[in-house]
């Protein structure tokens, strides 16, 4: 499955990336194990990525992990936004 | 109703200007500035840097205008909001709202910059004199937002 | 904390860098701006005429900038308030607050607005299209001053 | 007692006098009887001077109709206030 991942805020900054096209395993379908599959590349993506500290956003609206993924979705990982 | 995502500064008068626009039926003009602290704690802050999340963060202050319209009688709102890196005492983000009478204006003002604070994807990382910090939403805005959920003061609201 | 009562109109730029000057403890500044409305109930408004008190409605000015400033944690506050002839969508009045945050901010800032409608000796004259009138002081204006002697919303209040 | 009197608002533009230099009475005491003395002027003064349409200041602090008046004290009469 074809997704675009986004990152903003602390994680991009930790991380390095700002964006990637991930074909990710088919048997993902929520965002909290999107999440798992992304930690597996160890290190700091382990810390970066953990739940507690990662906010998502699919297709520009705020979700849940519980939150169900789908091919050709815009998918985002951030910080606890901060502006203003 | 306008929102503005931008890296340069704005000018508040030019804003009030836009949203007066020559309309007699306005009474009551209230403006928020949101500008950098020297300070964060107990450390000085040398600069911030302002990043967001570009299409999903007009639609999302777009949307907070809605909201606030829909709750007050408003005959303008604008919401300017600088990205990138600023220096202390330069201006963040512009909040105007113009209506016939204050309470909402007001009201409709500090809904936004509340809503804003919560509910827009921007990030804020500052660079202080003990290092640098992704700063994170803080209970104290989230409280100030949820105030709004309970309808804490419903004068001026529309009927 | 400055006052003034004026003929001469006011250039909200100008007072918001007056109020700044350069204080990079300021996070959030808001302004009140009254306009003259080109409506007064059915009939349109041609123009208004604005009077005061000379030296009482200073002094009455200043306290309430005083109990603002008591009240809330604010680095400074202004008013400023034309006298005269004044057409419609022209500015009467101005009220600028600058604080830490941005509670106090707005809380100040519409305590001061709010008192000045109630304990300050102006009076405001409208020649409109069904002849003269002498406002006088509104209900809804009482009520709103009253609110702030309830305490109604102590959030941002000093401790 | 020589008492320096002041008007605005619509008194003061109804009865076209902004302020007066009054050798009042020395029996009255306070402003609700110094109003009730400036109403036996007749006429305009009784309509625009009745109580419940006058608002008083006593050395520029508003007063109610039963406060004192003294020798030299400034006196203001208006209508009910009406800025901002």
């Amino acid at each position: 499955m074809h997704i675009q991942l986004l990152y903003f805020g602390r994680p991009a900054d930790h991380l390095g990336i700002a964006q990637e096209h991930a074909d990710v395993p088919d048997h993902l379908t929520t965002l909290a194990e999107l999440l798992a599959w992304l930690r597996l590349r160890g290190g700091i993506w382990q810390q970066e990525l953990a739940d507690h500290r990662i906010r998502c956003a699919v297709n520009q609206e705020f979700c849940e992990l519980t939150a169900a993924i789908s091919p050709d979705d815009e998918i985002a990982f951030f910080s606890p936004i901060s502006g203003g | 109703m306008n929102v503005s995502i931008q890296q340069q500064d704005f000018d508040i008068a030019a804003e009030l200007s836009a949203v007066r626009n020559g309309n007699g039926k306005i009474g009551a003009l209230v403006s928020f500035a949101g500008l950098v602290r020297d300070f964060s704690g107990d450390a000085t802050i040398q600069s911030i840097y302002l990043e967001h999340y570009p299409g999903m963060s007009e639609r999302a202050l777009h949307k907070i205008l809605e909201q606030a319209t829909a709750r007050w009688e408003l005959l303008d709102a604008r919401i300017v909001h600088r990205v990138g890196q600023l220096l202390p005492s330069e201006q963040i983000v512009l909040v105007i709202t113009a209506a016939m009478h204050r309470k909402a204006a007001f009201a409709g003002c500090e809904f936004i910059i509340d809503y804003l604070k919560t509910a827009a994807p921007f990030w804020k990382k500052e660079q202080t004199s003990q290092g640098v910090v992704w700063v994170e939403t803080r209970d104290s805005d989230v409280q100030q937002m949820q105030r709004w959920q309970r309808g804490h003061d419903q004068s001026g609201e529309k009927i």
